[in-house]
């Protein structure tokens, strides 16, 4: 459609280009921060039904749904505040780094039958791969630029455990490859017209949802902020929006890790009796998103060695035997 | 457990003194006596078989009475001091967790000079208790591994809990009436 | 329990002495005194070697108010209210060692049914703190859930205390000579009920979610191992003592208020790690509904508070001393009279100040996370510490 | 982690807690919206000594015998007894005030009167924005006392 409207009313291809990429862009940013702020509502309302507790309701709203707005007011009003001790630039720039590679993941993620993506990049798992990887580096820039030790040991560990699980989550990801034959998230989700690959790949899905769980820091991962241990890990010299941004772009990359796991394993925008479009997708992605949290309100915390022991010893073998029993498969038939 | 348990003391609402009758704890007090004679009977202790310690000689006893059949004392309690004015004691009251024994140990310091053996070589668990009596009694431990200020902070001046120690901090507006 | 294992001498020595030949660079982590999950306001000065502790400096005496000067002034009675402050968690236990020593240096009486009541509430004071100690532990190893379960019950559990005591947090109930009113009939039928749910729903639910939970295994077992030597050596007492594996009960040893009537198992750890020290006192809460079930069907009637002189309140001259089994361990008071109507000289024993002593030995080589976890099973609370 | 059992043990008991935390998901929430609810106290529960007025003549029921004074552990009460015309010391309270920043809500005031003049209130909400304001005098004691739901509870009585 937005292919069709292109080179009309005699405007030049460069500026009809850019104007739809900073459209595609606000589109993007717009949906990730109100989907970010309605996951930390959705958050702490699972939460508190959890707990037996009732969570916000005050603020307004059904069932206080605008709690996220009044949070945001909040947050943006709150006075900067830099530490002395810190690093400056460094500091300053962390969030922003975190920030924008999980916003960056939205761009290939096959939304509707006729529309496609954003964008169809045919190396779209390769590009998922190194956008993702992008935010430890902003991890680490938080916890060195904080100058402060339970930063330091809170980025540490972020470091050691992204670098560790982004084997199993790629590995965990060349099954499905191998069965749909394409590295275009688009072409694996066709691929699942007749039956999702989560049937076929389960070990690939359970490795990936464990690693991905790794990647985002959440429980029982969340040694990174583990406030009991490090009181918030990287984020702990971080205050009003830009401690926001950095606990916005946690939502945002569940999100986004749940939307590429839908994609990945749950048929994407397939639904059942050819109602194929984009609700299902995102039913889909808050289905993950609510199995996270809900694991996040069950488990414990795991221990910085457990952590890698797991990854190294358990889901780096499985992942491995993964790819292995899909080739075997794939040959056989 | 002992038959000192079972025995209450005799009623009595005031200060009146008990009337003489026999000791409860013979059990442990006389092999313990036999074996140390240069430890006395203290009949203040009312719960337990107390002994009154010379300080020269109270490591030998500690190490003595955790050894020996019958009393083994191998648990400690707590370690605690009294200040009496004119000398402070330091009070150390012992179990036996295999015989049952309750032993209490008084050793006599003067009030200027309040100085006793460590007993952490015998019981580690004396460390910190013997850091309380340092820190809120002034009693000095020698030989104490770490012998510093454990509940107040270094450089407080005076040792609270003796009974001549002057608050000197400065008075509350609101004027707080004794409770007495 | 074998004599020769609490005979070891140089327990202490054990501890892994850092070669000197290796050069390594070591970091200093202060943890508190402002930290969330010290259970209050104490200090951990780390020394880390990456994530592994290499030494533990604890530091206490934030919260110091000198009790024992402050009850130096007061008269017997008015002690009462200033015992509830120590161990704020465990009230009851901490009253109960003072009424019962300053009973037994004036040889009062306590009525049946107020003796059987002050056995049901010790146990039942037992429970509410282990509760917190399962809800708390939960919280620093990283669940949060079980907590909120926990305050679910123990919310109930409160308002019974609330309609019993009539306070929450400070119960100030006993009284020299007994209790300072009576239940009634609603009041312990609503209580068996409680009982009945913590036993049927309450106490599996945190079991199942938290404690068979294989997350929770792995990040206790084999964690800072207590041997049996050490923990006697160290004068470590109650539950940090029987997870390793020594049965030593204050209520079996030197019972006190009538616990050798009572038919309940002591439960012991089989290595004294992190994981023995939870599990004990699981199981104790357990025992203790078995203690108040018994107690509640052999309440009779009749007065709680007995006959107490009239008058100020003297004790005749001496020392005595009381201890009593607390949920945190061996609580003991020792009160020296020279016969007036203040104590001449009070001393608290607290279980928590004694097991933090243990801190270092327990936590060399193990992880930061560790740390936390290890602190949270010697369950220090530190209005007791530090008194 | 080794082999299928532990494998087989982990996810069993992992799944078993997530069955726990699912079935409380769709249970009632059992908390209390505190401000706009109030919970009803217990009858005996303690919250600020007040004093008991006659309901039939109106006076209070305290001698000033400061007995209470004298049970009280952090010596919050203050009490003077009023001087009559002849220069003697009437049995009622010129002045009776209670430090409600210091009190320990201990009750040991209420079982040492033996008048039946004390009585705990079932207040709490006393907050103030200044200490001088928690110094309570005879008359606002009082008034508690109208206000509330107050029980006398010494030693052994039953409730």
């Amino acid at each position: 459609m937005l292919e069709l409207a292109a080179g009309q009313g005699g405007m030049p291809d460069w500026l009809w280009n850019f104007i739809l990429a900073a459209l595609k862009a606000t589109g993007v940013l717009a949906f990730a921060m109100a989907s970010a702020g309605l996951l930390t509502w959705v958050e702490r309302k699972v939460a508190a039904r959890i707990q037996r507790r009732r969570g916000p309701e005050v603020v307004g709203g059904p069932w206080g749904v605008l709690q996220p707005l009044a949070d945001g007011v909040k947050l943006f009003a709150k006075e900067d505040v830099m530490p002395r001790a810190v690093d400056r630039w460094v500091w300053a720039l962390a969030p922003s780094v975190i920030f924008f590679p999980v916003i960056m993941v939205f761009l290939v993620i096959p939304l509707d039958p006729k529309f496609g993506a954003l964008r169809d990049l045919n190396i779209a798992l390769v590009y998922l791969a190194a956008v993702t990887s992008f935010t430890v580096l902003g991890i680490f820039m938080a916890g060195w630029g904080s100058n402060n030790k339970y930063s330091l040991i809170g980025a540490m560990r972020a470091i050691a455990m992204i670098v560790s699980y982004e084997i199993p989550l790629v590995l965990s990801v060349v099954g499905v490859v191998l069965a749909a034959g394409s590295l275009s998230l688009v072409d694996i989700v066709e691929a699942q017209d007749e039956m999702w690959f989560i049937i076929p790949q389960f070990l690939g899905f359970v490795v990936f949802y464990i690693a991905s769980l790794a990647e985002l820091n959440r429980t029982p991962f969340d040694l990174v902020t583990g406030e009991s241990e490090i009181v918030m890990g990287y984020l702990t010299e971080y205050s009003g929006i830009r401690a926001g941004l950095m606990i916005f772009s946690e939502y945002i990359g569940l999100l986004a890790t749940s939307l590429v796991a839908a994609s990945l394993f749950l048929g994407g925008w397939h639904g059942p009796f050819g109602t194929d479009s984009v609700v299902w997708l995102l039913l889909k992605a808050f289905f993950l998103v609510f199995v996270a949290m809900w694991i996040r309100w069950t488990l414990p915390r795991l221990r910085i060695d457990q952590v890698m022991n797991l990854g190294w010893k358990f889901l780096l073998p499985v992942s491995i035997a993964n790819v292995v029993l899909t080739g075997a498969w794939i040959m056989v038939r | 457990m002992t038959e000192e348990e079972k025995k209450p003391q005799p009623a009595a609402a005031g200060p009146a003194e008990a009337p003489e009758k026999p000791d409860p704890f013979a059990a442990v007090r006389e092999p313990v006596l036999a074996r140390f004679p240069q430890l006395q009977p203290d009949g203040d202790m009312k719960t337990a078989a107390g002994f009154i310690v010379p300080a020269q000689d109270l490591l030998r006893v500690a190490r003595g009475l955790k050894a020996m059949p019958g009393v083994a004392l191998d648990y400690l309690s707590h370690v605690t001091g009294v200040d009496y004015k004119d000398h402070l004691q330091v009070v150390y009251y012992l179990m036996g967790t295999g015989t049952g024994a309750q032993v209490v140990l008084k050793v006599n310091v003067p009030a200027e000079n309040p100085e006793v053996d460590s007993v952490t070589s015998v019981w580690p668990g004396a460390d910190w208790h013997e850091r309380e009596a340092y820190d809120l009694l002034g009693v000095r431990f020698r030989d104490h591994p770490n012998l510093k200020r454990i509940l107040l902070w270094e450089g407080y001046e005076g040792y609270p809990l003796r009974k001549d120690f002057v608050d000197r901090r400065p008075k509350r507006e609101r004027q707080i009436k004794a409770a007495r | 329990m074998a004599q020769e294992q609490l005979f070891m001498e140089g327990a202490v020595e054990k501890r892994e002495p850092i070669p000197e030949n290796v050069e390594r660079q070591t970091m200093e982590l202060n943890l508190g005194p402002q930290h969330p999950s010290t259970h209050g306001v104490f200090r951990a000065i780390l020394t880390l070697e990456g994530e592994t502790v290499v030494d533990v400096e604890p530091v206490i005496g934030y919260l110091h108010r000198n009790h024992e000067k402050i009850y130096e002034t007061m008269q017997y009675p008015q002690i009462i209210p200033m015992t509830d402050r120590t161990d704020y968690l465990a009230p009851l236990t901490s009253e109960l060692a003072y009424v019962l020593c300053v009973e037994k240096a004036l040889g009062i009486e306590v009525p049946e049914r107020g003796r059987i009541l002050r056995i049901i509430f010790n146990e039942f004071q037992r429970i509410l703190s282990h509760q917190l100690y399962a809800a708390t532990f939960g919280m620093d190893i990283g669940a949060f859930t079980p907590f909120l379960y926990v305050f679910r019950d123990r919310e109930k559990a409160l308002d019974l205390m609330d309609r019993a005591t009539g306070a929450r947090l400070l119960f100030n109930y006993f009284r020299i000579g007994g209790l300072r009113n009576d239940v009634n009939e609603a009041w312990l039928e609503d209580f068996r009920a409680w009982i009945d749910n913590f036993e049927r729903e309450g106490w599996p639910e945190y079991v199942r979610l938290l404690f068979e939970n294989e997350i929770f295994r792995v990040r206790t077992k084999d964690i800072a191992v207590l041997p049996p030597d050490v923990a006697m050596a160290y004068g470590a007492s109650g539950p940090v003592l029987r997870a390793s594996g020594v049965r030593w009960d204050l209520r079996k040893a030197h019972p006190y208020l009538g616990y050798e009537e009572f038919d309940f198992d002591v439960p012991v750890g089989e290595k004294g790690d992190c994981y023995d020290r939870c599990m004990v006192r699981v199981m104790e809460m357990k025992e203790s509904v078995r203690i108040i079930r018994q107690a509640l069907d052999r309440l009779p009637d009749g007065p709680v508070l007995g006959k107490v002189p009239r008058g100020v309140m003297k004790l005749p001259k001496g020392d005595y001393y009381q201890t009593v089994d607390a949920p945190r361990g061996e609580t003991g008071c020792y009160i020296v009279s020279d016969g007036g109507a203040t104590p001449y000289r009070v001393k608290w024993r607290s279980p928590a100040f004694v097991h933090l002593q243990l801190l270092p030995y327990l936590c060399r080589g193990t992880k930061v996370a560790d740390f936390i976890a290890i602190l949270a099973t010697l369950d220090p609370v530190f209005g007791e510490v530090d008194r | 982690m080794s082999g299928l059992s532990d494998v087989v043990r982990t996810a069993k008991s992992i799944l078993t807690g997530h069955g726990i935390t699912l079935k409380e998901f769709f249970r009632e929430p059992v908390t209390v919206r505190y401000p706009q609810e109030k919970i009803e106290y217990p009858r005996g529960v303690r919250g600020i000594p007040s004093q008991k007025v006659n309901p039939e003549t109106g006076d209070l029921n305290c001698t000033a015998c400061g007995l209470c004074a004298r049970a009280c552990p952090v010596g919050v009460i203050t009490v003077e007894a009023m001087v009559g015309p002849d220069g003697k010391k009437m049995q009622y309270p010129a002045k009776y005030e209670l430090d409600y920043t210091r009190c320990l809500v201990c009750n040991l005031c209420v079982e040492a009167c033996p008048f039946d003049a004390l009585e705990m209130s079932d207040m709490t909400e006393l907050s103030s924005f200044s200490s001088e304001d928690l110094v309570f005098d005879r008359d606002r004691l009082a008034e508690i006392w109208k206000r509330s739901h107050a029980a006398r509870i010494a030693g052994g009585e039953k409730i």
